[in-house]
């Protein structure tokens, strides 16, 4: 035994997510292999906007906001942490690296499960668990929002006015939340696609 | 006028001409030699027990409405001595032992109905809470039975033993527990009190105190000053606001809780059940009633009144211990101001102005203790100092660390 | 009830706790016994306009300090208990 | 079976889609726009129900949801629903209805005798009987009243249907959809403002489908079909329909229960029965019309009496035929439904009027049509059997008698104030309409139509426009003006009559709970005059119609009898729901098994492919114990397991703990602050465990906390504090010491943790990681840390034992928290590792004397728990300072101690009372409780942890474990609370 040995990653959705009712209203998929990091900016530290700036040219909005470069996107959690993703692989690293002393960072990759939605009867799903108003006039592309959806803790963001939306649960809550999507969307269709 | 059946049948022969006022709506005088603020409950308690026990007569009871429109004319109905400390126990055991003979004594059916009280619990460990609460009563000589799974399925089949989240284990149940129509406690208390000569005003705020050299001698109302002196406080949600203006300030927060009643039905629920893995309990009115509630709505108010995520936390804890009430309707809800602790236990005891005294931070639970807290108020107001029973709600046991903290909560009100 | 948090904007007060009073800061270190018993057990309790304390669990975990009147839940303002803005 | 009372045309139902239903087993045919309550009527059906105190027949009296008295019960089975309102169930085929509150049958009543009785039944009878002897009343008494309580009665069977919740937004939400609704709808919707309209019919029109208009030269109903339209096709308008606003809340949140489906026999697949909608409104208009009300006379409950409005909206809308009608009002409103009844060719007897005055233009088409017309005349009884046959008017101090089979009564209309009540403004008196209006509003809302006291269809028109075109404007929407609609105006002269002094027979004031006016004559006399004293002594209001067609009476007669006006005695206060909602819909989805969500650690499923029971911790679900085949019960299992730590090596999931990760310059002091003992003098790279107090000085909460960088630590909690204690330390530091260089994150869920535990667990994870990392006692020691790359994985490990015996945490991210368990389990195969559970766990902890829940319960101190040493004197922390109160020092105070029967044989049960031997137990002398016990291997007997009055001084001494409540009496001796390896040898091998 020893470093021969690879350790095989379970994604947290794999078991749960399934199709339900008939119909194409809403189109999930999970993201996968996702690199996660909370970030949260230190006391005295106020110039973690301009470090993303310049080591990924990411301008950093203010807000509830998701703002994004490249592959990397930071969405706002609260007054002062973020929630980190990207694809790459070695965020926590390389955020460590870009922003040293400014922030502290905490590796979650393994710690938020996250699904994107889509779909002509995707806000009237989620209007029957989130109680922000995802109404285009009230919530856009790049808006985002900590908040409950059915009685557990999730980050929603909007990538596309399509509408595509992603949200974040924590890892051990991915069977109740697909629980939740399945029998709110039924009655428009729920269809799992393929994982990006 | 003596309540029978036979008066009652003597008045329908009159066409019911016959009757009088159940209490006299007494016009203030200007001076008493006891006044007691607030006539819900426990106000128009003290002042009974305060005439036929000590025979202190000359005594005014002081409503800012009309009686009964306070949390007494509003809780649940639940009365119960299923405490764990010691301290709780025996005061609760003593109101129970009163609630038993209350008709009797004051000749007016409160409907006193000892169906039992069951707390459900959902773990080994809640199990073993409730084992040493159980062992505590037993102590104490209240009765007290821990009963497991099937002995609850077989008094209460309906409720949820095959897909809860929390299944039931067991139950602690206290058979001498139960309801009590809780208008009539009021109205009887009043019509007792009144009988033996105290006045009942109503619309009445008391709005200051007149203190005169450290001794209180009297009260600044809605209907003018009032001399007294002595000053009994028992004015449950409003606690503070009335011992802020003798210059208190007292280790209390002033809390809303919602009850609610379904449309009326034939009998459903025998008993009174708690549910212990969510926030609710219930129980059914002699009128058909289901009466239930659950959690504060854990905010600071004054209004009376709550918001929906109360209502729906309570009916979704309701729906997943007996899932058959969902088809019955939510009829009315409601909300009372609860004096909530910081150890989620009472206080009855003298203040630091002479001749004032408080009974006060009843929570959600005082309504079982009305006899005795008008008992004992009555007898430290008539002899100062303390109904053995009572003696521990005193209210320097905070600075003293002498806390009475059922639920281990800690100095956070809205969690007792 | 909707409380207007700095950061979320307006939520539903459900995605909140409060535990009461604002009105008083924890006593420094020195300070004697009966003004830490004070902060811990006395409220003033009032009927009107209240500083509060909420935490924003459900969100982004910020704790609030709000003025919320008790008598109407109508609330004049919440700033982020640990002062500054966002 | 044939529709005897329908017209042949008219109306607005589809007579080409017949319904047909039941009724008391009777098969009824009905059409598509019916309601049960006009398919009875059309059906010839008109005793629908019993009284609840007297048992009296009743019919249908109303159109809606303030219907008193036709209460049935809809459908079967556990789909039963009593107490429904006939007026307000949608007419769907195969539908089946019951009546209810009777016996043998709704004809022949046996409970009716009650009647006889009456003189004794009055309000408030029950406080004054039923005291002697005392014990009669639970075994006699109690169980009669309550037997006659009630109304329906409840299938008993869980609810087979779903409902769900769900969260919309408007600008403008506005509640009903009559005439003034849907004016301010359009206005506001041609705006441009977010529209949401609710209706709780199911067509939208309200009056306008019951009574005969004509608005800009079309009909009502075709005007209401038109702005439909409109709205529908406008983007940003929502129609909910079947759709009640319940209540109003605090901050513009409005409460609205969606009949999804309760207008079909059950719900289609995937839809849910009712959608509970919370509506977060900027503004809102209110638009729900106005309740005509009862008169108070003679009788006037009898099957055949209903109010006028409702009489003309079951001919105009529903198409039913009544039969001899006679009509009784004091309104102007009145005299249109025997306009409408002559202009449907049904005969109307006679029309009285108490006024002297009624204006001619009234009159003359009434009387042109032939009916006799009575003015200054009242009626004073009613007489029939199950129904109305006749009823006695008095003209002129001479009686006349009329035989019809339907009274029409109009007493004047009642605005729909509920709703604008609900935060606690009161209504105001007006005197023009003889009525209670919308007083004080909440904020942010508006009144318009009927429900504001506007009676005039033009008002309700224009008023309706302009609130919609104001809270639009309000909010920065431009409206345009749109010409007001041309309509006639009408009159609405009303001249309250509130009771017939006259009558001779009951008078109902509330119908459905049987309040009559001698009820509140008698209320009167005993001084329950405040009107709500008057309520709950009489129970008038407090029916499921809420008094919505009763209070005005009722306070009004009152007012009478106190010699004040109805203004200065006033009303009751109304509350949420404004129509009764089903508990199953408020509750919503989170139902049976998904009531709470559950929480699963990356090894669950493993766990349960090898035999794991599981246990809930909080949300969490852990794996409790792990059968193997051949064990017979849990405890055989569980002892296996401890003993397999105790001798060789078991793996634990130990994820469910909080963790938490504390970074920052100032982490080092921040943890001084929140835990009693020291962390910044910790060395990086270590462990240490952690206790922490409330600021009242009790224990909150312990754990280990280890510092991986000087400016990094991870702490870990309790199962079940682990939210509390994330916010706890929020709060320390967000609202105490923001100034700190400290930044905390939760990171339970990213790092899954199993303790490997046993003498073994060093070869275990050696095997596993086999040079990696040096494991030797000196390079990697008791409370040693470590963050470390293995099989490119980030990993932590962490050497701490909560079993006394040689032991490891490991911490993977947890999408690798699976495969790192099968591969510990394979390393340690040759080993013979063991899974083990939270029982195992627990046993091997209370063998080490190491405190858990059972002691954590947040009554403890420190030094109640063996503990008090480790509070630091030189800081300050949260709780030092009310830790030193009296109380809490008391030397008399309860100790940690362990436990050991004296027969080994016996069980201990925790929860257990210690009392002194020999002496009767009482609580005077009870000196403590058991807090947790197992079943220990290794001493071989069960033994336990309890807090005893001073504990460690008695050691030897033996007491009773009292348990009354599970019969269990034990004498134990009271003992070290450390039962394993006292000297910690083992933990540093
Ligand atoms: C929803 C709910 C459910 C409950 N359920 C239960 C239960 O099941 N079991 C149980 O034991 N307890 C229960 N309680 C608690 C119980 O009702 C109260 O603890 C108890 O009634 C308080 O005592 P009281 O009756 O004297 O209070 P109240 O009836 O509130 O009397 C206080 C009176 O003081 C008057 N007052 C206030 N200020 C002034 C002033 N300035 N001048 C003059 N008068 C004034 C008020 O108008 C009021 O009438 C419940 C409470 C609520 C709200
Ligand atoms: N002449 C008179 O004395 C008199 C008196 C009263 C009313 N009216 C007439 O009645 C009409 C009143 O028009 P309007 O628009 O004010 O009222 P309306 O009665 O026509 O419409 C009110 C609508 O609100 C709905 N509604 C009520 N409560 C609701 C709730 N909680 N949730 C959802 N929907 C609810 C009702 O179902 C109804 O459709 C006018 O035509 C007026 O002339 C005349
Ligand atoms: C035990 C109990 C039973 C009740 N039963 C009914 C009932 O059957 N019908 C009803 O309308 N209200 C009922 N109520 C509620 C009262 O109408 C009223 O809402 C409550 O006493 C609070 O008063 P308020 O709403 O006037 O503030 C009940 C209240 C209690 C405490
Ligand atoms: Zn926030």
């Amino acid at each position: 035994m020893s470093e021969a040995i690879a350790l095989e990653l379970k994604s947290p959705f794999e078991a749960s997510l399934k199709d339900a009712g008939a119909g194409d209203g809403v189109q999930v998929s999970e993201r996968r292999n996702l690199q996660m990091a909370t970030v949260i900016a230190r006391a005295g530290n106020s110039d973690i906007a301009a470090r993303l700036k310049s080591a990924f040219g990411l301008a950093l909005l203010p807000g509830p906001k998701r703002s994004a470069a490249n592959d990397l996107a930071f969405v706002a959690t609260g007054p002062r942490s973020w929630l980190a993703l990207s694809e790459a692989s070695g965020l926590t690293p390389k955020l460590r690296e870009a922003l040293g002393e400014a922030a502290a960072i905490s590796d979650q990759s393994s710690g938020y499960a996250v699904l994107r939605l889509t779909g002509p009867k995707v806000r009237a799903t989620l209007e029957k668990g989130i109680g922000v108003d995802l109404h285009p006039r009230a919530f856009q592309p790049g808006d985002a929002a900590s908040t409950s959806c059915a009685h557990l803790g999730v980050i929603i963001w909007q990538i596309d006015a399509a509408p595509i939306y992603e949200i974040a649960v924590f890892r051990s809550l991915a069977d109740s939340f697909a629980h939740w999507l399945q029998e709110s969307a039924a009655e428009f269709g729920l269809r799992v696609v393929p994982p990006r | 006028m003596r309540y029978s059946i036979f008066s009652l049948a003597r008045n329908a022969l009159g066409g019911h001409k016959g009757w009088t006022p159940t209490w006299r709506d007494a016009e203030p005088k200007q001076a008493y030699d006891i006044l007691i603020i607030g006539g819900g409950g426990h106000g128009l308690a003290t002042a009974y027990y305060l005439a036929k026990e000590h025979g202190l007569t000359n005594v005014a009871v002081l409503e800012k409405s009309w009686i009964g429109s306070g949390n007494v004319g509003r809780n649940t109905t639940i009365v119960r001595s299923n405490y764990m400390l010691p301290e709780n126990i025996r005061f609760y055991e003593w109101s129970m032992k009163l609630w038993e003979g209350l008709e009797q004594d004051f000749n007016y059916n409160a409907m006193v109905s000892q169906r039992g009280v069951l707390n459900l619990y959902h773990s080994d460990g809640q199990r073993d809470a409730f084992a040493r609460r159980g062992n505590a009563m037993r102590l104490s000589g209240v009765d007290a039975e821990l009963l497991d799974r099937e002995q609850v399925r077989r008094m209460l089949p309906f409720l949820n033993f095959d897909d809860a989240r929390f299944p039931i284990q067991g139950g602690l149940l206290q058979r001498r527990g139960g309801t009590v129509r809780h208008d009539a406690v009021a109205w009887g208390y009043a019509r007792g009190a009144s009988d033996r000569g105290v006045d009942i005003v109503q619309n009445c705020e008391v709005k200051g105190f007149v203190v005169e050299n450290g001794r209180v001698a009297g009260v600044e109302t809605s209907r003018g000053k009032i001399h007294a002196k002595k000053i009994g406080i028992a004015v449950a949600g409003n606690s503070s606001r009335v011992a802020a203006m003798a210059g208190l300030r007292l280790p209390i927060e002033s809390h809303v809780l919602q009850a609610f009643v379904s449309e009326g039905l034939k009998p459903l629920i025998p008993n009174v059940i708690t549910f212990g893995a969510g926030h609710f309990y219930i129980s059914q009115s002699d009128k058909g009633g289901l009466v239930f509630g659950g959690d504060l709505d854990g905010y600071k108010s004054y209004a009376q009144r709550g918001n929906l995520p109360v209502v729906q936390d309570v009916c979704e804890g309701g729906m997943a211990i007996m899932p058959m009430i969902g088809r019955l309707r939510l009829l009315r809800g409601w909300g009372g101001i609860m004096d909530m602790t910081m150890d989620g236990s009472p206080i009855i005891d003298k203040t630091p102005i002479e001749g004032l005294y408080l009974n006060a931070g009843w929570c959600y639970g005082g309504f079982k203790a009305t006899p005795a807290a008008g008992w004992c108020f009555a007898h430290l107001i008539a002899r100062d100092e303390p109904f053995p029973a009572a003696s521990a709600f005193r209210l320097d046991r905070f600075a003293r660390g002498a806390i009475l903290d059922e639920k281990g909560q800690g100095a956070q009100p809205n969690l007792h | 009830m909707r409380i207007p948090c700095p950061f979320c904007g307006l939520r539903d007060s459900s995605e909140f706790v409060t535990i009461g009073e604002a009105s008083m800061s924890r006593p420094p270190a020195d300070a004697p016994e009966a003004q830490i018993f004070d902060y811990v057990y006395l409220r003033d309790n009032p009927a009107g306009v209240n500083q509060e304390l909420w935490y924003h669990a459900q969100g982004c975990r910020s704790w609030l300090k709000v003025a919320r009147d008790t008598r109407t839940h109508e609330i004049e303002s919440a700033v982020l208990a640990r002062g500054g803005a966002q | 079976m044939t529709n005897s009372q329908r017209l042949s045309s008219g109306g607005l139902i589809d007579r080409g889609k017949p319904l047909s239903f039941r009724f008391d087993g009777k098969t009824y045919r009905g059409f598509a726009g019916d309601t049960l309550a006009s398919a009875l009527l059309a059906n010839g059906v008109k005793l629908v129900g019993r009284s609840f105190k007297y048992h009296r027949p009743r019919g249908i009296f109303t159109t809606g949801a303030e219907e008193p008295n036709a209460l049935i019960t809809l459908r079967s089975g556990a789909r039963r629903e009593p107490n429904t309102k006939a007026t307000t169930v949608e007419l769907y085929g195969g539908l089946e209805a019951t009546s209810q509150n009777c016996w043998p049958s709704l004809d022949f009543d046996l409970q009716a005798v009650n009647q006889l009785f009456a003189p004794l039944f009055v309000g408030g009878f029950y406080y004054k009987t039923f005291m002697w002897p005392a014990a009669f009343w639970e075994k006699v008494y109690e169980p009669l009243i309550r037997r006659a309580a009630g109304l329906g009665a409840a299938s008993g069977l869980p609810d087979p249907d779903r409902y769900e919740h769900a969260t919309a937004y408007c600008d403008v939400l506005i509640i009903g959809a009559g005439p003034a609704g849907l004016s301010a709808a359009l206005a506001a919707g041609r705006a441009g403002a977010r529209v949401i309209l609710c209706e709780e019919d199911f067509r939208l029109g309200g009056r306008l489908l019951a009574d005969h208009y004509q608005i800009d030269g079309e009909t009502g109903t075709q005007w209401a079909e038109q702005a439909e339209a409109e709205l529908t096709a406008l983007p940003e308008v929502r129609i909910f329909r079947r759709t009640s606003v319940f209540g109003v809340y605090d901050g513009g949140v409005y409460g609205a229960l969606e009949r999804v489906a309760d207008h079909l026999p059950q719900p289609p697949v995937h839809q849910p029965r009712q959608r509970v909608w919370q509506i977060v409104a900027r503004r809102a208009i209110t638009a729900m019309g106005a309740l005509e009300r009862p008169i108070v006379f003679g009788g006037n409950d009898r099957p055949g009496v209903m109010l006028a409005s409702a009489l003309r909206a079951y001919v105009n809308r529903f198409a039913v035929a009544p039969g001899r009608v006679a009509l009784f009002t004091t309104t102007d409103d009145g005299w249109k439904t025997a306009e409408d009844l002559i202009r449907a060719e049904i005969p109307i007897e006679i029309v009285i009027d108490p006024r002297a005055n009624v204006a001619e233009w009234l009159m003359k088409p009434i009387a042109r049509a032939g009916t006799r017309i009575l003015l200054d005349a009242v009626v004073t009884d009613t007489k029939g059997g199950r129904s109305l046959q006749a009823i006695e008017v008095l003209k002129s101090g001479s009686k006349l008698t009329f035989d019809v089979d339907t009274l029409a009564v109009s007493g004047g209309f009642n605005p729909q104030i509920g709703l604008s009540t609900h935060l606690g403004g009161r209504p105001r008196w007006s005197d023009e309409i003889g009525a209670f209006v919308p007083g004080e509003l909440p904020s942010g809302m508006a009144v318009a139509g009927a429900a504001a006291g506007q009676y005039k269809l033009a008002e309700c028109l224009a008023k309706g426009a302009a609130c919609g075109a104001v809270a639009a404007t309000d909010l920065g929407f431009s409206a345009s003006a749109q010409p007001a609609p041309r309509v006639a105006d009408e009159a609405i002269e009303v001249k309250p009559l509130w009771h017939v002094a006259q009558s001779r027979h009951k008078a109902f004031v509330d119908l459905q709970n049987d309040v009559t006016s001698k009820d509140v004559e008698i209320a009167h006399r005993e001084g329950f005059r405040a009107v709500e004293h008057l309520k709950r002594y009489t129970t008038l209001g407090m029916a499921t119609d809420q008094g919505k067609t009763s209070n005005i009476n009722g306070h009004a007669l009152m007012a009478d009898l106190v010699g004040r006006a109805v203004a200065e005695v006033g009303t009751t206060r109304t509350r949420p729901p404004h129509v009764p909602i089903a508990i199953g819909a408020l509750a919503g989805p989170h139902v049976g098994a998904h009531f709470k969500p559950t929480r699963y650690p990356a090894g669950h499923e493993w766990a349960l492919a090898n035999g794991a029971s599981m246990v809930d911790a909080g949300q969490w679900h852990r794996p409790r114990w792990f059968t193997k085949p051949g064990e017979k019960d849990w405890l055989e299992s569980v002892t296996r397991e401890a003993k397999t730590v105790r001798a060789a090596v078991g793996v634990c999931d130990v994820s469910t703990l909080g963790k938490i990760d504390i970074q920052g310059r100032d982490a080092g002091i921040f943890l001084d602050r929140v835990y009693v003992n020291m962390f910044s003098s910790l060395a990086v790279g270590k462990a240490r465990y952690g206790l922490m107090l409330r600021e009242d000085g009790f224990v909150l909460d312990d754990g280990t906390t280890a510092r991986l960088a000087s400016d990094h630590y991870v702490m870990s909690t309790t199962t079940g504090n682990a939210a509390k204690v994330m916010q706890h330390l929020e709060f320390c530091h967000q609202v105490h010491w923001p100034e700190l260089d400290v930044a905390m994150v939760s990171v339970t869920e990213q790092w899954t943790q199993y303790a490997v535990a046993g003498p073994k667990a060093r070869v275990l994870l050696q095997n596993l990681l086999g040079d990696a990392l040096d494991l030797s006692n000196e390079a990697f020691p008791y409370m040693a840390c470590v963050e470390f790359t293995w099989a490119n994985v980030p990993m932590r490990l962490f050497r701490l034992s909560f079993s006394g015996e040689l032991a490891y945490e490991i911490a993977v991210p947890a999408d690798y928290g699976e495969a790192l368990l099968r591969e510990l389990m394979r390393a340690g195969a040759s080993l013979g590792v063991a899974p083990y559970g939270t029982e195992a766990l627990g046993v091997l902890r209370i063998e080490k004397g190491h405190v858990s829940v059972g002691e954590l319960n947040g009554q403890t101190t420190a030094a109640d728990l063996g503990l008090g040493r480790m509070l630091s004197t030189k800081k300050d922390f949260i709780g030092r300072v009310l830790a030193r109160r009296p109380a809490l020092t008391d030397p008399e105070r309860p100790t940690l101690a362990g436990f050991k029967p004296v027969d080994s044989a016996q069980r201990l049960r925790s929860g257990a009372h210690f009392v002194p031997l020999g002496i009767t137990p009482s609580v005077e002398n009870g000196e403590g409780y058991m807090t947790s016990v197992a079943f220990s291997p290794h001493v071989g007997s069960w033994i336990g942890l309890g807090l005893i009055k001073r504990g460690p001084a008695r050691i030897g001494e033996r007491v009773r474990a009292y348990d009354p409540v599970r019969g269990g009496d034990v004498e134990v001796e009271i003992c070290s609370p450390v039962f394993v390896d006292p000297e910690g040898a083992r933990l540093h091998v």
